[in-house]
């Protein structure tokens, strides 16, 4: 089997593994970095992200604050720690981004400018028009390309992890192109391949979000933590779940009931805002989770819109008018027409809950490392303990940077400091792990599309929005049993070059094992807490027994093995969530305390 | 000049193509109406007529010089896209096919001007 | 159709950032057999729009051949009236007559597909919007007016 | 593709070969989307021959069109046709796809000819059909649909896509200010997704070989005109080469196909502009340019 030998190799070539990337070769230009993607960069999911990327500038802001939106945003369910550096560098990696070429969305005198977001206090959302994510993508991938020691292996599709002794030595990829599985040893790993949308029937996520990096790091002993907490995004288009972006409410837009009505001030959000004057926290732009939940409460009660693909209400952004929506939200007015036929400036957008991302992850510290010696893990695939049970929108673009940047620079100073020297035992280990794969091709029976489209079934009856214990026992059996067909799935295809049939398979059995971890997690989790959400009995927060991080370990027959572990509170204690007006009296008491001494004020 | 590998002398070519398609959008069509068909069918009077306005101005060896230049800018444009044109029916000429279609940009106004002088 | 993989050949300033180029690694072994297509000769009667191209480009060829005979008809001219009076005459020569036809329409062609293209070589920014292509345009047209009114006049001898 | 021979079996018929046309009987769709009906006109649908042309390097010596009987609707993207083809009938054909909202760029394919994103186009344009669907023309088919990207990876990076900084600029703490009116001077450059339609549309590319391509340049044209950029000088020797910007003869083509209305074609004539004013700026200022 071919063998490479680098010194950091990334998996994911998304804005966290690129970032990475550029740390590791910024932190020692002698070493080998090498960014390992099951796409061409460019295509990876980051590309789709529209709204922003949050950072503190100006100065009726503070860190103070964006700590504090993020943390009752979390539900107290965040790290303090990693909340606390995540909003310290947040604008700096802003500006590196700025430096590199991005092109932010500037005020008419050339500084940046800032929108406004869900759940968040200030206007702090840095945007590039409605294609931030896009934007962010192409500065990092091209900038990249000026690094001399960063290399690339693209279209190469991550198998497994190799260990030694414990310490993760290295990676089984499969190059696609040529059609040979390649062994690549490597003295750090950074795990960066992004979430895992498509184990729901209905997501914004694009095909190759997955779960690969989840389910790899999972299965060489990284506990996944959190993965009960699925945010589901309040605007995706019914039936496609294309992203309509939190952005569209930050610029002031407005979501109706089939009667007109801005329903959100029925539940704890209002009181109504005026139309054209949107205000933080209040109203549509309240975090996602109440938004989506108030969704639910809403066709329960029978006044959502009927759709020809199922149940909706308008998204609202026809008082913007034409100009300032081509200037603001271009791709939006794209979207709507394209793929439901609506002219935004004159007509409401249909709209829907639709999942959009893994608040859990791979079990990380504030310096990204995981529980498993040599392997670090970044981006949406990780749990560096910053969402806690919701993110609030325009934090993940900044936490990519932010902690794309510190793996990096971890990565490669382990990589420079101890590598795991090269073994033929791993060779043959790495050998094996291929094999085992590569002998899928041209067997078994169980049709793997018939198991994917029964998996985002299941999910979404047990582990949506709202959820009972019932319900979720039931996936998890219907979980149980689809892992029980996969052993006997079918790979058609035999050709060895770009060989999806056998790619999408090797995907689907880590959405079995994500799927398995998001509802068991879920089913032990007895209260309610920010995107986790339950109707029997456990609908209130229940700190005495759940401020808690759930962590699920690996075992290689039977359930996962649930534990929790302590969340870390610094300076903000447990205190009421609320928005709207009940907001502006539970913030006044929630208020960080001891901030002096912890370098807030830059 | 800075030189480096694969550096061509297409600005040069190109310029001078611009240039003479410029020239030639704003004057061809006028000329080949009035030249073409409005002289030689009388819309400006018989030959003599023309003669004599035309005569005046125009064999003056500078202005001469410069209707001359401007011709050959005008054929310029015209060769430089006959060229790429046979590119285009994938015939990949040698490079004296390339000389003699710029040439005849070159000595088609060189000929005519030294032709006029004599005259 | 294209008949180029791997790396293309980099002009000496592209490998500047370092000895090492980045990029991927080379494959040790290889199944790949990729199918290249080739490009017809023919490739530019496939759509309306390459044949508009062919057109365009035919166009200043007919162009060419009357600024040779204009160059014929100025030397001519230097001759003396006999001369020009026989140049003036071969232009009714069926022949000739028909290329000059011919010319007309293919000057027109020439001209219209230039205008069409102008704003796009040609981009006048005003804050932050570009002057509309529109405007670009029809300046070209008028400056094409003002030479057709310059010769009409000089040889109407006005 | 004009090698390919409609309904050739291949060398050796996979599973689903037996049948041609297949489809529609086989298994119902899942239930596509649709337009909302309050905006959208009626409601069509029914079934479509979708030509798709087939390449397996490990079978076949040359690729042929393969027929797929596919169930539509209003609502249906010609990628969810493909998708539906691959779930339902043939697991074995490959195309690329991932974000289904023309931002990735991924799923370029010629549809009926034309260089087309699948994910918004939509079967209903091309009713009743038959729908030819081919790989990315003027580029090596790797297998099916999935044509070789490498050669535009080696000229993304030869045009040096990145902010490059000089000594006699600075870049200013913590950044720099741009104005609206700075941003327009490149913004519509980079908006590329580089989808790779306008290699697919243009010709010169299949022509000459070593030509840059019109997104490449575009990349290398948006950097320039990037009030922060100071690299102009640094991509002169790539763009003003044989294989830069000059095998273009602006057929303009690529700007027609650009699902995001970069204008590729714009950005080459400008790019042929600035080589000009270069080359006669060297000959003014002989030491422009000299000891960078």
């Amino acid at each position: 089997m071919q063998t490479l030998r680098t010194d950091v190799a990334i998996i994911g070539g998304g804005g966290a593994g690129l970032r990475a990337a550029m740390a590791a070769a910024d932190t020692d230009p002698q070493l080998q970095v090498l960014v390992i993607s099951k796409v061409y960069p460019m295509r990876s999911h980051t590309v789709a992200a529209e709204g922003g990327s949050a950072g503190v500038v100006g100065e009726d802001d503070s860190l103070d604050r964006h700590f504090a939106d993020t943390v009752s945003g979390g539900d107290w369910l965040c790290d303090q720690d990693v909340v606390r550096y995540f909003v310290e560098h947040a604008a700096e990696e802003m500006y590196q981004l700025e430096r590199w070429g991005c092109p932010w969305s500037r005020r008419p005198n050339g500084e940046i400018n800032v929108r406004r977001f869900g759940g968040m206090s200030q206007p702090r959302t840095w945007f590039a028009a409605d294609k931030t994510g896009f934007h962010m993508l192409h500065t990092l991938f091209q900038t990249s390309l000026k690094y001399p020691s960063i290399s690339r292996l693209d279209e190469h599709q991550a198998l497994d992890l190799v260990t030694s002794n414990g310490r993760v030595a290295g990676v089984v990829v499969y190059n696609q192109r040529d059609g040979y599985p390649v062994f690549v040893e490597a003295g750090a790993v950074v795990m960066a391949t992004g979430g895992a949308g498509r184990v729901y029937a209905q997501n914004t996520n694009g095909s190759i979000v997955t779960g690969d990096g989840m389910a790899m790091a999972y299965r060489a002993g990284a506990p996944l933590r959190d993965m009960e907490f699925v945010q589901f995004h309040p605007t995706g288009l019914p039936g496609s779940g294309i992203l309509i972006t939190e952005g569209c409410r930050g610029e002031g837009g407005v979501l109706l009931n089939k009667d007109g009505y801005r329903y959100l001030q029925d539940y704890g959000l209002g009181p109504e805002t005026p139309i054209g004057s949107p205000q933080n926290k209040y109203m549509e732009l309240g975090p996602r989770d109440r938004l989506s939940q108030a969704f639910w409460h809403e066709q329960q009660a029978g006044r959502t819109i009927s759709t020809p693909q199922g149940e909706a209400v308008h998204l609202d952004l026809r008082h913007l008018g034409r100009k300032y929506l081509e200037e603001r939200l271009p791709m939006i007015c794209h979207l709507a027409e394209q793929y439901v036929g609506i002219d935004p400036a004159r007509d409401p957008i249909p709209v829907r809950p639709a999942v959009h991302y893994m608040n859990g992850g791979i079990e990380t510290d504030v310096t990204t490392a995981t529980s498993v010696p040599g392997l670090f893990a970044v981006g949406e695939c990780a749990s560096s303990g910053l969402h806690g049970a919701n993110r609030l929108g325009s934090n993940s673009l900044a936490e990519l940077v932010v902690l794309g940047k510190v793996a990096g620079q971890q990565a490669a100073a382990l990589a420079a400091e101890d590598p795991v020297g090269a073994s033929s035992s791993l060779r043959q280990e790495a050998q094996d792990i291929a094999a085992t794969y590569l002998v899928m091709m041209g067997r078994g029976t169980e049709a793997p599309a018939r198991i994917r489209r029964e998996l985002g079934e299941a999910l979404e009856s047990g582990v949506g929005i709202f959820r009972t214990g019932d319900d979720m026992a039931a996936t998890a059996r219907t979980v149980r049993e689809l892992k029980e067909r996969y052993t006997q799935v079918q790979v058609v295809d035999t050709c060895p070059v770009y060989n999806t049939d056998w790619a999408s398979t090797i995907e689907l059995g880590a959405m079995l094992d994500v799927a398995d971890v998001i509802v068991h997690s879920a089913l032990r989790r007895q209260e309610s807490r920010g995107s986790h959400t339950r109707l029997d009995g456990f609908t209130s927060r229940d700190d005495e027994r759940f401020l808690a991080h759930t962590r699920a370990h690996f075992r290689a027959s039977g359930v996962p093995e649930i534990s929790y572990h302590p969340v870390t509170i610094t300076t903000m204690p447990p205190a009421q969530r609320a928005y709207g007006a009940a907001g502006k009296t539970a913030d006044a008491a929630a208020a960080p305390r001891n901030t002096e001494d912890q370098g807030a004020a830059q | 000049m800075r030189r480096w590998q694969g550096r061509t002398n297409e600005p040069l070519m190109w310029a001078l193509f611009g240039g003479g398609g410029m020239l030639a959008v704003f004057t061809m069509p006028v000329l080949i109406i009035a030249f073409g068909l409005l002289v030689p069918f009388g819309g400006f009077g018989g030959a003599d007529g023309t003669y004599e306005r035309m005569h005046a101005l125009l064999t003056h060896p500078l202005v001469s010089l410069l209707v001359f230049l401007a011709l050959g800018l005008v054929l310029w444009h015209c060769c430089h896209r006959t060229f790429h044109a046979l590119h285009d029916l994938k015939l990949h000429p040698p490079e004296i096919v390339r000389s003699a279609i710029y040439g005849i940009a070159m000595l088609t106004p060189a000929i005519g001007y030294s032709l006029s002088l004599a005259a | 159709m294209s008949t180029s993989t791997g790396a293309r050949q980099e002009p000496t300033g592209a490998g500047r950032t370092g000895a090492r180029s980045p990029g991927r690694m080379p494959a040790a072994e290889t199944h790949r057999r990729p199918y290249r297509p080739t490009t017809k000769r023919t490739w530019f009667l496939a759509n309306r729009e390459y044949r508009a191209y062919a057109l365009r480009e035919v166009s200043s060829v007919v162009v060419g051949f009357f600024v040779f005979n204009l160059v014929v008809g100025l030397v001519c001219l230097h001759r003396g009236l006999e001369s020009w009076q026989w140049w003036v005459s071969l232009q009714t020569n069926p022949l000739n007559l028909t290329l000059t036809v011919l010319a007309v329409v293919m000057s027109l062609v020439h001209a219209t597909t230039w205008f069409q293209a102008t704003p796009k070589i040609i981009r006048i920014q005003r804050g932050t919007r570009y002057v509309a292509d529109f405007w670009v345009v029809a300046q070209h047209y008028l400056l094409l007016a003002v030479f057709a009114a310059v010769v009409y006049f000089w040889l109407g001898g006005l | 593709m004009t090698e390919s021979s409609h309904g050739h079996p291949g060398a050796g018929a996979s599973a689903a070969d037996g049948v041609q046309p297949v489809g529609a009987t086989a298994e119902q769709p899942e239930p596509r989307p649709r337009r909302d009906g309050a905006a959208a006109g009626p409601e069509a649908g029914g079934t479509i021959t979708l030509q798709v042309l087939r390449y397996r390097p490990d079978r076949e010596d040359a690729p042929y069109l393969q027929d797929f009987e596919v169930p539509w609707r209003t609502e249906t993207s010609v990628l969810d046709a493909l998708t539906w083809v691959k779930d339902n009938l043939e697991p074995s054909l490959t195309f690329r796809w991932s974000c289904r909202m023309a931002i990735c760029g991924s799923c370029g394919f010629m549809l009926n000819g034309e260089p087309k994103l699948g994910c918004e186009s939509f079967v209903r344009d091309y009713a009743p059909g038959p729908l030819r669907i081919e790989p990315l023309a003027n580029h090596a088919v790797e297998r099916d649909l999935v044509v070789d990207l490498e050669p535009f990876m080696a000229s993304l990076r030869a045009v040096q896509p990145y902010v490059i900084s000089d000594d006699r600029h600075p870049v200013p703490e913590p950044g720099n200010r741009q104005t609206p009116e700075q941003m327009v001077a490149y913004g519509q450059y980079s908006q590329c997704i580089n989808c790779m339609l306008c290699y697919a549309a243009c010709p010169q590319v299949g022509l000459a070989t070593d030509f840059l391509g019109p997104a490449a340049v575009t990349l290398a044209v948006r950097y320039n005109k990037d009030s922060r950029d100071h690299g102009a000088d640094s991509r002169l020797p790539i763009l003003d080469n044989e294989g830069g910007i000059w095998p273009c003869t602006f057929v303009g083509a690529c700007s027609t196909v650009c699902p995001k209305g970069v204008d590729p074609a714009a950005a080459i004539q400008q790019a042929k502009g600035a080589t000009a004013q270069a080359w006669a700026a060297e000959f003014i200022l002989p030491h422009r340019g000299e000891g960078r």
